[in-house]
Formats: C-alpha cells, sequence, structure tokens
C-alpha cells in the first residue's frame, strides 16, 4: 500500500479528473475515485501490465457519520459513505487502496440506498464482499450478478453497520433490545 | 380339529401358503406401487419357501436369488426412479374392480375345481415316508441336466428316448443367449435421451 | 421339541409354539451376537484410534456398554417423520433383519450343526443376504426424507452389482467340491491347513480377496458404506430412524458380516476343521467324544468367523470411503473379471490336476478337498477319496465314459 | 375342512398357484401404473412356476414329473427375469417420452 | 372413462427432475454451521448455493466499541482453530496505525507460536478432511497431536482454544522457563508422525481415488476469486505472504529460511521426505490443496526450530503489551497476515481517540468458500464434502 503514489500519477492521466483525490500521508496511501467511473479504473488496473492487480483482497464499506449531535458538531467529517477497495497483485506483489465517496442516502432522501457499480465483472470474488458491504452498510451495487442479504437472515431490516443502526425490538418473537 | 390332524409338512405349507396368498391379494389391493412392490417380495418370497417344501431346493433359492433378490430390486428401483411423485398412487374405479373381481372369482372357482378333481392329483404319495431325504434334492442332477447329461434318467429302458437324453443343455444356451440380447436390449432402451452431463473430473 | 409339546396340545399349536421357541434363541443369538460385535467394534475402534473405547459399564472393559446402550434405545421414542408412508417405515427395520437372521438357518456351525441341513446352502445364504437391501431400500423410501432416498437408491444400486461377483465368488468352492452343501465342502477340507481351499491353488487365494471385497460391499461396510455415507448422506436410510428400530438395522449389519464371515469360513478356511487335526480321531470314535469334536469345531468355526468381522471392522477404521461411481466400478471393472478369471483359473487347476500345497503334507496326500472326477482326468481309476463326494455326479460321469 | 387340509397333495399346491394366476391376471387388468401389470405378470409366472413345481415333486407324487418340472420352473424364472428387465426399460422408456407410467395413455404408437 | 381417469394422472416430468437438497446446517460434513442448497440430478450436483451467516457474532459492530486490545478475544473466536494467528494479525494491524517498533525477541516468540498455531490448524483440517471422506481415525491421530500443541499454548498463556495471547506491543507474557525445551521435544516427536498421515491419508489408494483431479481450481480462478492461502498455493500461485506480503509482517520473518509451499516445474520444494505426487493428481485439486498443507506443517516445524534458536539468543525484551486505553492516532490501515486458512486481513479506521471508528476483519475463508458455487457445479454428490472440506473453512471467521 506503498505503492499508491506510484499509480497516481498513471491513473490521473488516464482518468483525470475522475480520479477525485488522492492521501499520500497517511500509511496506506489511498487513491480517491469518481463512483461512476469505478469499474473502469478497476478493470485498467487488473489488466494494465505495469499494475496487474490480479487479487481483490477486500472491500469493506466504512460510515462517517456521528449521530451524537453533541459530537457531531465536533467531527471532522462531512457525513458520508465510503467503500474501500484493496487490492494487490500476485505477480508484482503491489499493492494499492481505491476508496469511492458515497452519499449517505441515495440524493439525500433517507432510506434510499447509495448506489455504486459493482465491480464483479472485473473480479468474481468481489460478489460476496458486495454482499457483506450491501448487507451490513447498505450500498447497493448495480450490475451485481446476485445482490442479496449474505450474513443477516433475508428479511433483516436495515444494515447494522451503518452508525446510526438501531437494533430491532424484536424480530420473529426473538427480543433485541 | 383341525389344528390336530397336522403334521409338519402341513404346517409350513399351510404357513407358506396363507402368507403367499395374503400378500399376493396384497399385491392386487394396494393403489399404492411402492407398498405394491413390497407385498409382491413377500408373497414371492413365500411361494419360495412352498418351493423348498416341496423339494425343489435349487429353484427355491434361485427364486430367492433372481426373482426377489434381483427382479425385484430392479423393480422397485424402476418405481423409484419414476415416481418423484413418491408415494405415487394410481388408482382403478369401482366399476372396473366390481367386474374384474366378479370374472376373477369366476376363474378362481373353475380353477380349483380342476385343482381339486383329478383323484390323482388329489392322492397323497403315500411312499413319502419312505422318501429318502436325498433323492428330493436335486441341485446336481439340475446342473448336470442343464450341462446334457440325464441323471435321473439312466434307468430309461427305450433307447430311442436314451438316445435323445441330451437334457437341457440346448434351452439352457438358448436362454443365456436370450439374457444377453435380454440386457443389451434393455441397456439400450433405457439410455439416457438426455445429453449427459459429464461429472467435472469425475472418475 | 415339537414331539413333546404335541403329547400336551394339538399338533398345530406345538408346531407353532416350537417354531416361536427355535425363533426367539436364534433371535436371542442374534441379539446377543450383535451386542457383542458393537462393543467389540467400539473397543477394537477405540485402540485403533489410540484411545480406550468404552471403560466403565459392566467393569474394566466396559462389557456392558452395548447392553446399556441397547435399554438407552428401547427408552427412546420411536418417531416417524410426517412425510414417511408410515407401515413400510415401521416394517422396514424387520424387512432388513429377518433374511440376515435367516441366514443363519443354513450356515453350519461344525460338521452337522446346522439349524437347516439344505443341500443348497451356498445358494441360498447369497440369495437370502441379497435380500437385505430391500429393508435398506424400503427404509430409504418410505422415510420421506431426501437423505434416505439418495441411502436407498444407492444401495439398490450397489448391491444388485455385487451380487454378481459375489456369487462368482461363492461357485468356485461350490465346483471344487461338487457340491453346494456347507457341510460336505466343510468336511471335505478336513486335515492338515494346507487342504483348505483357500490353499488349493493360486486362484482361490486371490478369489477369496474378491469375496471377501464383495462381501464387505454387501454387508454395507466401510469402505462401501454409501447407503449411510455420513458424510454426504447425513446417515443415508436410517436418518430417520430412532430407538430399537434403528438398532434393528446394525444388529442385522453385525449379523450378516457375521454370516458372510462365516460362509469364508467354511467355503475357504476350512470352516470347523482347525489348521492341525487334533480332533480327527475323537470324531471318528463317537459317541460323547464326536461331541466333544464337534465343539471344539464350532469354536474354531467361530473364532474364525469373528476373525474375518474384526478383519471388517480393522477395515472400515482404516480406509477413507468410495464414491458411488467408484464403488460400482471396482465391481464391474475389477471384481467381476477377477472373480471370472480365477473361475477359469481355479476349475483348470482342478482340470489338469495341478499340484496343491497338501500333496506336499505326507499324510494328507490323498485327501486333497475337491471333486476328482475319473472322466476329467482320463483315467478310469478310482483315485477320488474325499467322503463328500457327490454319488451322483461320479454317475453321471458315468455315461460319459 | 379337516380333511381337505388332512395331507398335503399336488391339488392343494395348485389351489394356490390358481390363486397367484388369478390375482396375477386381476393385476393385469386393473393396474393403471406399467410397473403394476408387470408385478401382475410376475404373479402370474409364479403361479405357474407353482404348478410345475408341484408336478415335478417326488414328494407329492410318486410318478411325478421329475426333473422336468423344476428345470421348467427354473427357465421360467430366468425368462421372467429377462422379461423383467426388458419390461423395466420399456417403462423407463415410456416414462421419458410421456412423463407417465399410466399404460392407457400409451394409446399411440408414436410417442 | 378414459377422460375421467385423466384427471388423476398425477404430471410427473423425468427430464427436469432435480431435487432439492439441504447440506447443512446440522449436516455432519459441512464444518460448522453452513447450510448448502444443492439441486441434484440424482448424484450429479447441477448447482450449489452456500449459505453463511449462523455463526453472525457482529464482531465488527463491537470493535466500534472496544479498544484494540479489548478486541483480541473476539479475534480469537474468528478463526477459532488459529486463534494465535488471528490475534498476531490484529496486534500487527494496531501496531501498524501506532507505528510500534516490536522487540527482538517478541519477534521470535511471535514466529513460534504463529507457526505452532498453523500447525495446530492445519491438524484440524487434515484430521476433518478425513472424516469429509469418511475415514475417521487419522482425525483423531491428528488431534492426538494437536493437543500436546495446545498444552503448549496452555502453559504460555492459560488457555487452549482462545488464547488471546499475542497481543498489540508484543505477547501478554513472555514464555515460561522449560516451554522452548518441551517445544523442541514435541517437534521431535512430530516430526516422524506425519509419515502415518501420509501412510493413511496422502498416499492412500481411495484417498487419491476421491480427491485427484476433483475440484480443479485453475490459478486464474483462485486469483479472481480472492483465494488464498493454501488454497491459491494449491492451484500453483506462488504467492505466500510471509515473504510477499507487506514490510510490517515479512520483518518478521527476517533471517528465517523457508520456501514458499508451492508447485513449481512439477516439484514441490523438496528438503524433506514426501511422498510423491500421484499421477492421478491434477494441480488445483482437492490433493494439491491438502498436499501443500501437509508440506506446510513441515516446513512450520523447520521454522518453529529456528525461531527457537534465535529466541534464544535473543537479546532484551519480550516487549509489552500497550495500554488497555491508548490513544490510536487518526488514520486508517490495513494489514494482512497469512494464517493458515489463507490471508487474513485487519483494516482499522481510527478518528483519534482510544476506540477504532471502524473495524473489519477481511476473512480468507469467505473468499476461499466463495468458490464453492463455481467447483461443486457438475460434480457428483460425494464430491461435494470433499471439496468443500479441502478449501478447510472455518464458520467462525467467514460469518465474524
Amino acid at each position: 500500500m506503498t505503492e499508491g503514489p506510484q499509480f497516481l500519477e498513471t491513473l490521473k492521466a488516464r482518468f483525470g479528473d475522475r480520479i477525485r483525490g488522492a492521501n499520500l500521508e497517511n500509511i496506506d496511501p489511498w487513491v480517491e475515485v469518481a463512483p461512476e467511473a469505478i469499474v473502469e479504473v478497476c478493470r485498467f488496473l487488473k489488466t494494465d501490465p505495469d499494475a496487474r492487480f490480479d487479487m481483490l483482497n477486500c472491500i469493506s464499506g466504512v460510515d462517517y457519520f456521528q449521530p451524537d449531535p453533541a459530537k457531531a458538531k465536533r467531527a471532522s467529517f462531512e457525513p458520508h459513505l465510503e467503500v474501500v477497495y484493496h487490492l494487490s497483485s500476485t505477480v508484482t506483489k503491489h499493492t494499492l487502496v481505491l476508496k469511492v465517496m458515497l452519499p449517505r442516502w441515495k440524493d439525500d432522501q433517507e432510506g434510499v440506498l447509495p448506489e455504486l457499480d459493482s465491480v464483479a465483472s472485473v473480479w468474481r470474488g468481489a460478489a460476496w464482499h458486495e454482499r457483506e458491504v450491501y448487507d451490513l452498510m447498505g450500498v447497493w451495487f448495480r450490475n451485481h450478478p446476485g445482490l442479496k442479504r449474505i450474513l443477516l437472515p433475508e428479511d433483516w431490516e436495515g444494515h447494522p453497520l451503518r452508525k446510526d443502526y438501531e437494533l430491532p425490538l424484536e424480530y420473529h418473537g426473538i427480543r433485541g433490545r | 380339529m383341525l389344528l390336530g390332524t397336522f403334521d409338519l409338512h402341513t404346517f409350513l405349507f399351510v404357513l407358506f401358503a396363507l402368507t403367499a396368498c395374503l400378500f399376493a391379494a396384497g399385491v392386487l389391493f394396494s393403489s399404492n406401487i411402492v407398498r405394491m412392490a413390497f407385498h409382491l417380495v413377500l408373497s414371492l418370497g413365500s411361494s419360495a419357501g412352498l418351493f423348498f417344501l416341496a423339494g425343489a431346493e435349487f429353484v427355491g433359492a434361485m427364486q430367492l436369488m433372481i426373482y426377489v433378490g434381483g427382479t425385484l430390486v430392479l423393480l422397485v428401483f424402476g418405481v423409484m426412479l419414476t415416481a418423484q411423485h413418491r408415494f405415487l398412487e394410481m388408482r382403478t374405479n369401482a366399476g372396473e374392480w366390481v367386474l374384474s373381481l366378479v370374472v376373477g372369482g369366476a376363474l378362481l372357482m373353475v380353477l380349483l375345481q380342476a385343482a381339486f378333481s383329478v383323484s390323482q392329483w388329489n392322492t397323497p404319495n403315500t411312499e413319502r415316508s419312505q422318501l429318502a431325504v436325498d433323492e428330493s434334492k436335486a441341485a446336481t442332477p439340475i446342473g448336470a441336466a442343464l450341462a446334457g447329461v440325464r441323471v435321473d434318467k439312466l434307468q430309461q429302458k427305450d433307447a430311442h428316448l436314451r438316445a435323445g437324453m441330451s437334457g437341457y443343455l440346448m434351452p439352457f444356451v438358448i436362454v443365456s443367449m436370450h439374457l444377453l440380447v435380454v440386457l443389451v436390449g434393455a441397456a439400450y432402451l433405457a439410455r439416457p435421451r438426455m445429453a449427459v452431463r459429464n461429472p467435472k473430473g469425475g472418475g | 421339541m415339537a414331539e413333546f409339546f404335541a403329547q400336551y396340545m394339538p399338533a398345530g399349536v406345538a408346531y407353532t409354539l416350537t417354531a416361536l421357541i427355535s425363533a426367539a434363541l436364534l433371535l436371542g443369538v442374534v441379539g446377543v451376537g450383535a451386542l457383542f460385535f458393537i462393543w467389540a467394534e467400539r473397543k477394537v475402534a477405540g485402540r485403533i484410534q489410540d484411545r480406550l473405547g468404552p471403560t466403565r459399564t459392566g467393569g474394566k472393559f466396559g462389557w456392558l456398554q452395548s447392553l446399556a446402550d441397547g435399554i438407552k434405545l428401547l427408552t427412546k421414542e420411536d418417531i416417524a417423520p410426517a412425510d414417511a408412508d408410515k407401515t413400510l417405515f415401521r416394517l422396514a427395520p424387520y424387512v432388513s433383519l429377518a433374511p440376515s437372521y435367516a441366514a443363519l438357518l443354513a450356515l453350519p456351525f461344525a460338521d452337522g450343526w446346522v439349524g437347516w441341513e439344505i443341500n443348497t446352502a451356498m445358494f441360498f445364504l447369497l440369495a437370502v443376504l441379497g435380500l437385505e437391501v430391500f429393508g435398506v431400500i424400503l427404509a430409504g423410501y418410505a422415510s420421506g426424507s431426501k437423505w434416505s432416498l439418495f441411502g436407498g437408491m444407492r444401495q439398490a444400486a450397489q448391491v444388485v452389482s455385487y451380487e454378481v461377483p459375489l456369487g462368482m465368488c461363492g461357485v468356485i468352492p461350490v465346483f471344487l467340491c461338487g457340491t453346494m452343501s456347507l457341510t460336505t465342502i466343510g468336511n471335505m477340507q478336513a486335515g492338515w491347513f494346507t487342504n483348505w481351499l483357500i490353499f488349493h491353488d493360486p486362484f482361490t487365494f486371490l478369489v477369496f480377496w474378491v469375496y471377501f471385497t464383495c462381501a464387505v460391499a454387501s454387508v454395507n461396510r466401510a469402505p462401501f458404506d454409501l447407503a449411510e455415507a455420513e458424510s454426504e448422506l447425513v446417515a443415508g436410510f436410517h436418518t430417520e430412524y430412532s430407538g430399537l428400530r434403528w438398532s434393528f438395522f446394525f444388529m442385522a449389519e453385525y449379523n450378516s458380516m457375521l454370516v458372510v464371515s462365516g460362509l469364508a469360513a467354511v467355503a475357504f478356511f476350512g470352516g470347523w476343521n482347525g489348521p492341525v487335526p487334533i480332533f480327527a480321531s475323537w470324531k471318528a470314535a463317537g459317541g460323547g467324544w464326536e461331541i466333544v469334536a464337534n465343539l471344539a469345531g464350532c469354536i474354531n468355526f467361530i473364532m474364525k468367523a469373528v476373525l474375518g468381522v474384526m478383519l471388517m471392522i480393522w477395515v472400515r477404521w482404516t480406509l477413507p470411503r468410495l464414491r458411488i461411481d467408484q464403488v460400482i466400478t471396482t465391481c464391474l471393472k475389477y471384481c467381476v473379471p477377477l472373480a471370472a478369471f480365477c473361475f477359469v483359473g481355479a476349475l483348470s487347476w482342478q482340470l489338469f490336476d495341478l499340484p496343491s500345497p497338501n500333496d506336499w503334507v505326507p499324510a494328507e496326500r490323498a485327501g486333497r478337498a475337491a471333486v476328482r472326477e475319473p472322466w476329467a482326468r482320463g483315467t478310469t481309476g478310482s483315485t477320488q477319496s474325499s467322503a463328500g463326494t457327490s454319488a451322483r455326479l461320479a454317475q453321471g460321469s458315468e455315461v460319459h465314459r | 375342512m379337516t380333511g381337505l387340509l388332512a395331507v398335503i397333495t399336488v391339488s392343494h399346491y395348485l389351489a394356490v398357484g390358481a390363486f397367484f394366476f388369478v390375482t396375477g391376471v386381476l393385476c393385469m387388468a386393473t393396474k393403471r401404473n406399467a410397473l403394476g401389470v408387470l408385478m401382475g405378470i410376475e404373479l402370474v409366472l409364479n403361479g405357474a412356476n407353482l404348478n410345475f413345481i408341484a408336478f415335478g415333486s417326488k414328494y407329492l407324487r410318486s410318478e411325478s414329473l421329475g426333473l422336468d418340472g423344476q428345470l421348467m420352473a427354473l427357465f421360467v424364472i430366468i425368462l421372467a427375469a429377462a422379461e423383467a428387465a426388458v419390461a423395466l426399460a420399456i417403462a423407463l422408456s415410456f416414462y421419458n417420452a410421456h412423463s407417465t407410467i399410466d399404460v392407457d395413455q400409451g394409446d399411440e404408437l408414436k410417442g | 372413462m378414459a377422460t375421467a381417469n385423466r384427471e388423476q394422472i398425477i404430471e410427473l416430468d423425468v427430464r427436469t427432475d432435480e431435487l432439492l437438497v439441504n447440506m447443512g446446517p446440522q449436516h455432519p460434513s459441512t464444518h460448522g454451521v453452513l447450510r448448502l442448497v444443492l439441486k441434484t440430478d440424482g448424484e450429479i450436483v447441477t448447482h450449489v448455493e452456500p449459505h453463511i451467516g449462523y455463526l453472525h457474532r457482529c464482531a465488527e459492530k463491537i470493535g466500534e466499541n472496544l479498544t484494540p486490545r479489548q478486541w483480541i478475544p473476539y479475534t480469537d473466536r474468528m478463526d477459532y482453530l488459529a486463534a494465535m494467528n488471528m490475534n498476531l494479525g490484529w496486534s500487527l494491524c494496531v501496531e501498524k496505525l501506532l507505528q510500534y517498533e516490536l522487540p527482538e525477541k517478541a519477534r521470535h516468540l511471535r514466529v513460534i507460536i504463529a507457526e505452532l498455531g498453523r500447525i495446530a490448524s492445519h491438524l484440524v483440517g487434515m484430521g476433518a478432511y478425513g472424516l469429509d471422506l469418511g475415514t475417521f481415525s487419522p482425525f483423531l491421530y491428528a488431534f492426538r497431536e494437536r493437543e500436546k500443541i495446545l498444552n503448549l499454548f496452555e502453559e504460555a498463556c492459560g488457555a487452549r482454544l482462545t488464547n488471546s495471547y499475542i497481543t498489540p506491543g508484543g505477547a501478554t507474557a513472555d514464555l515460561p522457563p522449560g516451554w522452548l525445551e518441551k517445544c523442541e521435544a514435541f517437534l521431535d516427536q512430530f516430526e516422524p508422525v506425519i509419515a502415518e498421515y501420509h501412510a493413511l491419508l496422502t498416499t492412500n489408494a481411495i484417498f487419491i481415488q476421491r480427491t485427484a483431479g476433483i475440484g480443479v481450481m485453475s490459478a486464474e480462478m483462485a486469483i479472481d476469486y480472492g483465494c488464498t492461502g493454501p488454497v491459491l498455493r494449491g492451484s500453483g500461485v506462488d504467492h505466500d505472504l510471509r515473504r510477499d506480503g507487506e514490510e510490517r509482517y515479512t520483518e518478521m520473518y527476517d533471517g528465517y529460511a523457508f520456501e514458499v509451499i508451492v508447485q513449481k516445474d512439477g516439484h514441490y520444494p523438496r528438503d524433506h521426505d514426501y511422498p510423491p505426487v500421484p499421477p492421478e493428481a491434477v494441480l488445483g485439486d482437492c490433493w494439491h490443496r491438502f498436499y501443500v498443507r501437509m508440506l506446510e506443517v513441515v516446513q512450520a516445524i523447520d521454522i518453529i526450530r529456528q525461531g527457537i534458536e534465535f529466541y534464544r539468543s535473543a537479546e532484551g525484551d519480550w516487549g509489552h503489551p500497550i495500554k488497555l486505553n491508548t490513544k490510536l492516532p487518526k488514520g486508517e490501515v490495513y494489514l494482512e497476515t497469512e494464517c493458515p486458512r489463507g490471508q487474513m486481513g485487519f483494516y482499522l479506521v481510527s478518528d483519534g481517540s482510544a476506540i477504532p471508528w471502524r473495524t473489519r476483519a477481511r476473512s480468507s475463508c469467505f473468499c476461499n468458500l466463495s468458490v464453492t458455487e463455481e467447483l461443486c457445479r457438475g460434480c457428483l454428490l460425494a464430491d461435494v464434502p470433499a471439496i468443500v472440506g479441502s478449501l478447510d473453512i472455518v464458520m467462525g471467521e467467514i460469518d465474524r
């Protein structure tokens, strides 16, 4: 993940402002990609002979939202969702972190999940990771081969890893709180 | 008193005959195909007991092995293959039942009448007690007969008949060929018509 | 016994009573045998796996473990699934138990110590053992469970396949001895162990292993226990069974193991004849001495049979399970051709009267276990000496001459 | 009744055979399931077998058919096995074509 | 009459007759509470769909409410068969965020413990694989040896299964006196025992028949699905984080001589007497995955022996656990370690407080299991346990 800067220039040259930015100071530098470009960028990174990021290690969702209004004022971030892609290469042994920033709700309508293109067409292994992100974090992946909950029951409501998630009062007769 | 006059043969005969008939009726009257197969197994098994009783031990064992152990297993297998509504039932309507029972009953009466009317059949073998136990056991003569030697007809007086005493070699060969052809034919008939997926990496 | 009862009651009742008592006795043998083998299996398995097995119940070696388990099973609730065909479901264990129980009828434990001296005992045993599959199929089918159905289907395919090589293996001793009577086959192998049919020639030696493989497969033991393969089918045909009905399947299985091992002992290992003819003179002496000799023979036979069962137990706890296609392949590609090859080989060996180990035992030169037909050797001299040779076949051979 | 069962004779075997035969015929007539019909045939053949065995039994008749009876029964069993194999194959292939084993459905020649 | 009869006909259709069966979650061979929905056509499996989540315990959510050291026991319960390696992954991740420099002695201690954990885990994988194929005894032979490792663990940290031993900053305690000798004695005793496993499984004819050529996974497919660990190397991909990982992890293995267990030019690295690869085996099949594990056990013994020497000669402190409420610097780190079952990744996002803003565990088995659907398509029913078993999954890690 130290190799982030190396690919930043290449990516910027190729995708221009669809590469929204980067943080090179972080221990693992990351590159921010525009949501609409993520599939293209990933496909480029996988096939580019210099990069060869053939393995998708992980897709994680991070919810930046401070539910406590008192703390929210001091929070250093705007409420948003991040989807983080950790890539690595079994050939060149490089690693890279990509990030996509999404609104917490689509068009700021509470309850409507933000949407993002699925990278399952680039790495088949992404399908399950995206299902997990959808399940626990609530991001709707477009063009996913079978997006449904994976860890939680299919009739579960809500996405538990969101910071404002509250446990249901009861689920099929089981007391939640 | 009915029970008082039984000897062992009678006792076993009644036992096997009753079970055989009971389960044969079971085959007829059950509409569930698996139960029919089950009843048939027991019925044929009991009739194998009758074979043993009549001294035909080889045929009895043959009945158990080929008929009950082979054919009927195949049959049940067929039932399982075809009946995925697992307990498949096909009922016959009442009209057919009445008609067939009347006809069947009449037929049975005629046959029973015939069976008991011939006095030669109806008289017991008076020498049965003198019969050596080994006499009735015929596995080796049967084998010899199938191989072309009638060891039981050695005392045949008629020279012409003696010459023709080649036993059952010819039918045996024919039956063997027949079985072979049937097996090939059955395998051909029952071959899967659909494209068969090869199991990945299967041996 | 029937005559004794007949003095006091009508003959029909007497026969029924006799039959019931005999049946109960045999069932006791089956039950006790199963208890012992289940205990032995657990004990042997334990030792094989570096542990102790049962240790507490009934004293030092856990003697009573299987009895305790039996009592536990007795008290268990008898469950039938809602989807099951209840009648067949309830009957299936008995259908499974009955043939393996009936097979004991024709299995001689010593010279003349046999429930039913039947001329076609070998054939009868193989036929009856083949019937056991019905219980399994019915159980699989009637359980209303998909796993059971899989087990039943597998069992049907497997047993029907394995009956072919099993029959072929069984036919070799029959042909060598010229009879299907197990008592005669056993008696013909009297004398030194060199006279046992397994040492008769290389083909009989080979065919014993084919027989053993097929026997293991036909009694549904590992590595051929496809019908109850727990790693795939949960428990196969007996998934839905509980309590005593469940244990009936096991009684049937262990009893069948005993029967096929006993059959192997008679057909290949001299039956009740020990490796060294110690009791031969006693037997000839008749009277009480003969009974003692027979008792020793019976013990001898049981030891051989139990050894076979132990071998099966050993195999079970050592080998992984085959896949269904491999099981059928083993049968059709290896066992059947091998058995056929051995069949031809053993008969040729006999036909050309090639040497056999028994020829090298001075005292036993003439006592080789086999039919030696004069017509087959091209001589008219009466060289055949075995007591059990069928007189009728000799008669038949005269026709040819 | 007592007299009827006093000593078992050929007739008794024939009676059981007759029962098998009739049951088998009725089975063939009433069952609409192809495999049921097949089972009827097996019953009929078994009834015939019983007759052969009875006539061939030295125990029942001194002037018996002897070995011939048993051999006939043997051939019947073998042929019945062959017949069952073919019938089962036909039933399966009929089933594949018609998706049923109701024999009433097999009234056209081309499946 | 014919029309009346027709109404009673039950429609049957043999050609589309597929049996839908549930393998699990209560099934003897699904390694915990995994549920596989199988569509079978006779014995052939046409479709497999894994259903997971039966063991989901919200570990990630819990991690957002605990300090990193408090979360250590939760990592134990992920891959509960290799708890030490889970501890190690999380500890390294936290240390990476803290930029903590580990003392020399602690490094070797961790290597010894981690490799012991690898052996213990592979022993379960191996034994349970025997169970999947229907043989019970190797399982107990494997557990007999595993118990000895657990004894060592117990002596070091007091716990056998959920150890919580390795912790950010080092370990909770130093190895007790005399432990190294016991460990060496164990290794000397254990090394010859491996031949037993090879005899019972690896070279057993039935075992080879059941595994060779079954569930063949190409290298591309393995990489594409993100498979890691023995599953990846069983497909012939030369990738092991102990050598290829990031510096924070590989520096732990500085000075250790070991080779990546992977088939190259038809051969596995041969520094021991391994049984040969049977001709039936295809690279990427169940047999190779199993074999890689077996070889890794031998290799782990080597590494531990080296580690013991290093540990003995190492100077200084064995490290000190960080304070329970250490403030984490703002930032985010991701670190993967080579765990027995594959690459276990931890992702830690910190907002500057003592409690992480987000913790994320990247499960190796999760990715490894995701291939089941494709790997099992068209195999036989009995191959399903063989294939799933060869992936050596632990549900605790998949569901977290």
